[in-house]
């Protein structure tokens, strides 16, 4: 396999608004989005450069509390907010979201408590929160590429049950799907495309190309640029700067929009950069040069936005006041993992079913029973 | 109207569907070739006619791809009911079904359910091609999170499956293929049985046989042929695979002391070693033999031509009676 | 779903060199093709047109043989000759070639004893032949769109080895598979391709659009060409008249050229028509309507190859030949499969393993035992 | 040299690989980042760099892909040995195992092998997250033309994987992930046992201890406490879940008369159903009480800090002594 660094961030048909300096430098392509980044406040655009300080923060905290044993693993985030604070932005709040499991970024933002990641990947819950009370935002799936489909399905649902496509953007719902470069192999992936073009779901399929899987280049996964496989279905597919929130938020928020209108699904490749290991067992080093790393770290998504705000007269105390926040949001999560507590045994019986299932009863029966039988024996 | 239909199975299943599909517009139907054909055994036939193309989807040709939205359905407030055309063709949709599907409930922690049915044609004597005429049980029985059934009658297949569609839980319905054009007397006014409890359909004393799904028949067709050899056997549908009412199998062993387990999978970690190793467990005392077990051999269904030597007979049922009276 | 109808082989960028009425008219994008179709000579052509009608007559004889009783089931190949006899006579004798179930007429085009297939259908065998004695045609493959791996792991085989790409046509070998327009929405078809792009393997996919998927209209599977899946690979993919026998030839001998010579995958799919029922358990009529049937019989493939060769000079005593020919192929396809007979209990056992198995064993010995018990109570 | 090394279980198998390729060119490696990582257990390292990307390779992520592919390279004359990333991630690839690799053998009457071997690290232990801690035996060796085999020793490790390779079969191959790091002696110059055979590793005369995998281990952990309570304790390693060497169970329970079988994985329509239901079959008169299972309870496998309660344990197994002595 043939490395997979060769800057493809700059290829002319990727849809760019900020240059990697944080200057405003539209590329050709990114003409027809223009109108939405300039409808954005000042507030919202401090907003992106906050979720992504803030998660950020969040995030090297959770590396530091894997390394001290708190939790069994940590799969970083760092380096793709600007791909995630965009698209979540661009979703409405009563739209759907279906994260793969580095999505923090994106589930944080729609209200999910962090420290719910931080139960999942502890080894406290299999789940963490309940979709219906975060904005639809769905759980983590770790079998790669499976979410796919169900984002569709629920699209198909959203389409028989008329909650999409009546011209009311206040109410159409939307669906928003995520998954990797090595994800996008799976044949669920494929699947979810042919189902959701045949469907005419209301769904925006969006694609981290954050060029590796694990130690995999992209390359492996395919020789021409990923957004090629939607147009193979007749799904209209973009190819966008990933570190570039605003790109980011602009090709996602038309995306949604037109998916909710009633013109089907679409597809969004944004190329970005898993700045660290892939998890906290990884060592990257085996698989990738420090000098790839370096041109990435030159794209950093937050640093591009920062300079962006500067140049555009945001103020020293915003950027202190936001590292303060995220330090503080950090800090909480500290706090809070250090004092997760156990977790009763019966939980591992008590959803299996919806309904009573005799095996399943008569086991957590026969457990409690034999745990007792040891409790009286040091009593 | 009366209240008792005499209807074949496949047509006992149609009329099922339709109540659960008129009683609950959020129920539809998935599948390949169920909408304008009726699905190839026609268990579905008119009900495209009758509900739309939103209601009975032909859907594209990808069992992951059917069990996977219908998994986002039911995340819409949908109770999709799939048919996956026949047996040998689960398998492209395993992955959904074992790591999604049955673990989802689980996952969201009892905060949402999962009310997708499988519905699968399965089992021989057909005399069709390769993967047409398999018995996938075991799969799904070993699979925490999946309730798994198989109506033998078509009173059952009727009620069956409207009460796997209310479920909240997935359902593996497995629906004996040789048994669609069995006509049965179904009762559509009362329910006879909860989905999961298993039947005496025979009362006798020397020896208890136990099955589900096709080999029911057989079973009681060997009970038939013993009782003219003196041997009097009582026989038990177990309707359902997972999980398995017990009660009535244990109280007739602890009366006969003999049991066999008759299925057409093959036999080697199947649903008949559970049965078998269970009844061992909680009626030790009571048997005087070994539970035998009778089934498809350890190889891949045979050639259509040779599935009368694979698939148990009245005659291998009582071949294992005869073995468990010797002891 | 919208009916698949509207005449989509007659789209201008499908490959066609001969028009319905058999005139020599080649489309536009037919163009490059045409040296090919240059070089065959008449007896080329003219084993065409008898494969075509020969395999008609024992898929004919088939048919009857099932309503005989004879076979449990027959797929019918009626309708789709032009496009199996054109890609596969552009075959090497060392390519490999991997039918779905349909192929009866690629398969024994390669030495295929059509008996062997009327065996598989009468439930005497799931496989039939000897791939390595049939110039590498392999088995049938029941479960659809599986075969796709199979080819494309055979053709990194051929990579590894060095048994492709030398430049030496007479050597190199490829790889071609055949699956339908319904199997193309399989995961196991879009992962075909993403190996078969991974590993630049020398393998030719043909999709041989006949427009049905049992009841189900190829407009459920895609909205657009499903040649365009093939690009979103990258494996160069094009559109052919699939009922047209030279240009289906020409397309598939160049894009097996090119395959074998290290260029890479290519895809093509033939526009066709499931001229029959499904198998003969089908009933067409609840699905599609006789005006779709009868626009079809009006390109028959058949008709249109001898109407071509006629307009060329060729002699009635030439159809009357192959139609001789034809009839005493299907004859004594009938007369021998009359004549099976019985299979042995045994082989259910035989070749479950490559090495003894204890458990299969004994069960053979068991039933073995068990019979011959009867025999001892019969005699 | 010495022929006896002493080495962690993960780097027999890299030895044992080493080896088979070593000895073959047409043996290669497949899998999801096996090549310069050397797998995420590393139990390839440094194979990539000495046989090169054409002979140990990182493919595209797509588990039906790479079982789909490794067949066709049968076909070219290749033995392709596969990494599964983990258990629960072998799911993807169930169709291309149980409907294709599984039959191919059978389909081709004789004229053609399949000899895939599928490596998957299973089991639990090591406090991960969903998917990665399971034990899918029993959808294996239900599965008639595949071989189930899982080493527990670096021996085993070092010379099952090259066994399994040099079979003509399809071999799944059960690494128990929690025995990656455990050393044990090597002996690189002699074969012990053949890749089908169960073995006595504990000697007792009470209770057979029956199981496979990282509970071997914990078998022994109870032999030894039972030992201290005046109960002697036979302990058997399967090794070969299909097929499973019969022989020396049967003798040990003879002598016993009572038998306990252990696995991690979900106990309906398990492994340990199987062998519980043929040991009845067998020794039916040998036995003093039923032969009891000791399984991970019938539910998903729980969150990681739940994996104490959920595994069975060497209290849970002497539990099971307990109830068995007092029949
Ligand atoms: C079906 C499946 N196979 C293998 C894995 C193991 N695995 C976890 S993450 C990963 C790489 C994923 O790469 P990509 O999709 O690009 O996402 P990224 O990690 O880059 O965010 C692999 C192989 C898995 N989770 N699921
Ligand atoms: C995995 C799988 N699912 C379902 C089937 C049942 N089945 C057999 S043929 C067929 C339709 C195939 O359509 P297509 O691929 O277009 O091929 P054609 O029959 O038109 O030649 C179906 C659904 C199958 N054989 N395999
Ligand atoms: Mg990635
Ligand atoms: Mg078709």
């Amino acid at each position: 396999m043939t490395p997979s660094f060769e800057a493809p961030a700059e290829a002319s048909d990727v849809v760019r608004v900020l240059a990697a300096d944080g200057s405003y430098a539209p590329s050709p392509t990114a003409e027809r989005y223009l109108p939405l980044i300039d409808a954005l406040t000042d507030a919202e655009l401090e907003t992106f450069y906050r979720d992504m300080v803030v998660v950020r923060a969040f995030d090297r905290q959770a590396t530091n509390l894997q390394r001290q044993g708190q939790l069994a693993l940590w799969p970083p985030s760092l380096g793709q907010e600007a791909a995630q604070v965009g698209s979540v932005r661009a979703a409405r709040t009563h739209d759907h979201v279906f994260p793969s499991y580095r999505e923090h970024v994106v589930v944080t933002t729609r209200g999910v408590d962090p420290i719910d990641i931080i139960r999942l990947m502890r080894g406290l819950t299999h789940g963490g929160w309940n979709p219906a009370d975060h904005q639809n935002t769905h759980l983590y799936t770790l079998v790669l590429g499976a979410q796919a489909l169900h984002a569709t399905g629920l699209g198909m649902g959203l389409v028989f049950d008329g909650r999409t496509g009546t011209g009311d953007p206040e109410k159409d719902e939307a669906v928003i799907v995520y998954y990797g470069d090595g994800a996008s192999s799976q044949g669920d992936v494929h699947e979810a495309m042919v189902f959701a073009a045949s469907y005419n779901t209301p769904q925006v399929f969006f694609l981290q190309n954050n060029h590796w899987a694990i130690s995999v280049p992209v390359s492996t996964q395919s020789r021409v640029p990923l957004a090629r496989r939607g147009e193979g279905y007749g799904i209209p597919s973009v190819r966008v700067d990933g570190n570039d929130v605003l790109a980011s938020y602009a090709v996602s928020k038309l995306a949604l929009d037109e998916a909710r209108s009633g013109a089907g699904p679409r597809a969004i490749e944004a190329l970005t950069y898993r700045m660290g290991a892939h998890t906290t067992s990884d060592d990257p080093t085996k698989y990738r040069t420090s000098d790839e790393e370096e041109s990435w770290a030159e794209r950093d998504p937050i640093a591009r936005m920062r300079a962006f705000l500067q140049n555009r007269g945001a103020s020293a105390s915003f950027f202190d006041e936001v590292d303060a926040a995220a330090a503080a949001y950090a800090d909480d999560v500290r706090v809070r993992t250090n004092a997760l507590g156990d977790i009763p045994t019966e939980i591992m019986f008590d959803h299996v079913y919806g309904d009573a299932h005799p095996l399943v009863q008569e086991q957590q029966r026969w457990l409690a029973e034999y745990e007792a039988s040891f409790e009286e024996g040091n009593a | 109207m009366s209240d008792i239909q005499t209807l074949p199975f496949a047509k006992a299943l149609n009329a099922g569907l339709r109540a659960a599909m008129a009683a609950d517009d959020h129920v539809l139907l998935m599948g390949e070739d169920i909408g304008p054909l009726g699905g190839v055994f026609r268990v579905t036939e008119g009900l495209h006619a009758e509900f739309g193309s939103q209601r009975v989807l032909d859907t594209p040709l990808a069992e992951s791809g059917i069990v996977g939205t219908a998994i986002g359905l039911t995340m819409a407030g949908f109770r999709p009911v799939i048919e996956i055309q026949f047996d040998g063709f689960v398998f492209p949709a395993f992955d959904q079904i074992t790591t999604q599907l049955a673990k989802l409930t689980n996952r969201h922690e009892g905060t949402a359910n999962f009310p997708v049915v499988i519905r699968i044609p399965y089992g021989g004597h057909i005399g069709a091609v390769e993967h047409h005429q398999e018995s996938p049980e075991a799969y799904f029985a070993h699979t925490p999170g999946l309730r798994v059934v198989s109506p033998s009658t078509p009173n059952d297949a009727y009620w069956m499956i409207q009460d796997a569609i209310a479920s909240p839980d997935p359902v593996i319905f497995l629906e004996p293929k040789a048994k669609y054009w069995m006509k049965g007397e179904v009762d559509v006014a009362e329910r006879a049985l909860p989905l999961h409890a298993s039947r005496v359909v025979r009362r006798g004393t020397d020896v208890t046989l136990v099955g589900h799904g096709a080999m029911v028949t057989t079973l009681l067709q060997a009970a038939a042929l013993a009782e003219g050899e003196g041997t009097s056997c009582e026989v038990i549908d177990v309707r359902s695979l997972a999980p398995i009412d017990y009660e009535p199998i244990l109280e007739s062993v602890r009366r006969t002391g003999r049991m066999i387990y008759a299925q057409e999978a093959p036999g080697n970690v199947s649903v008949g070693s559970e049965v078998a190793a269970t009844v061992m467990e909680r009626a030790f005392y009571a048997l005087e033999a070994p539970v035998l077990r009778v089934s498809g051999f350890d190889v891949p269904f045979p050639p259509a031509k040779l599935e009368g030597q694979f698939l148990p007979d009245a005659d291998r049922i009582l071949e294992a009676v005869d073995r468990v009276l010797a002891y």
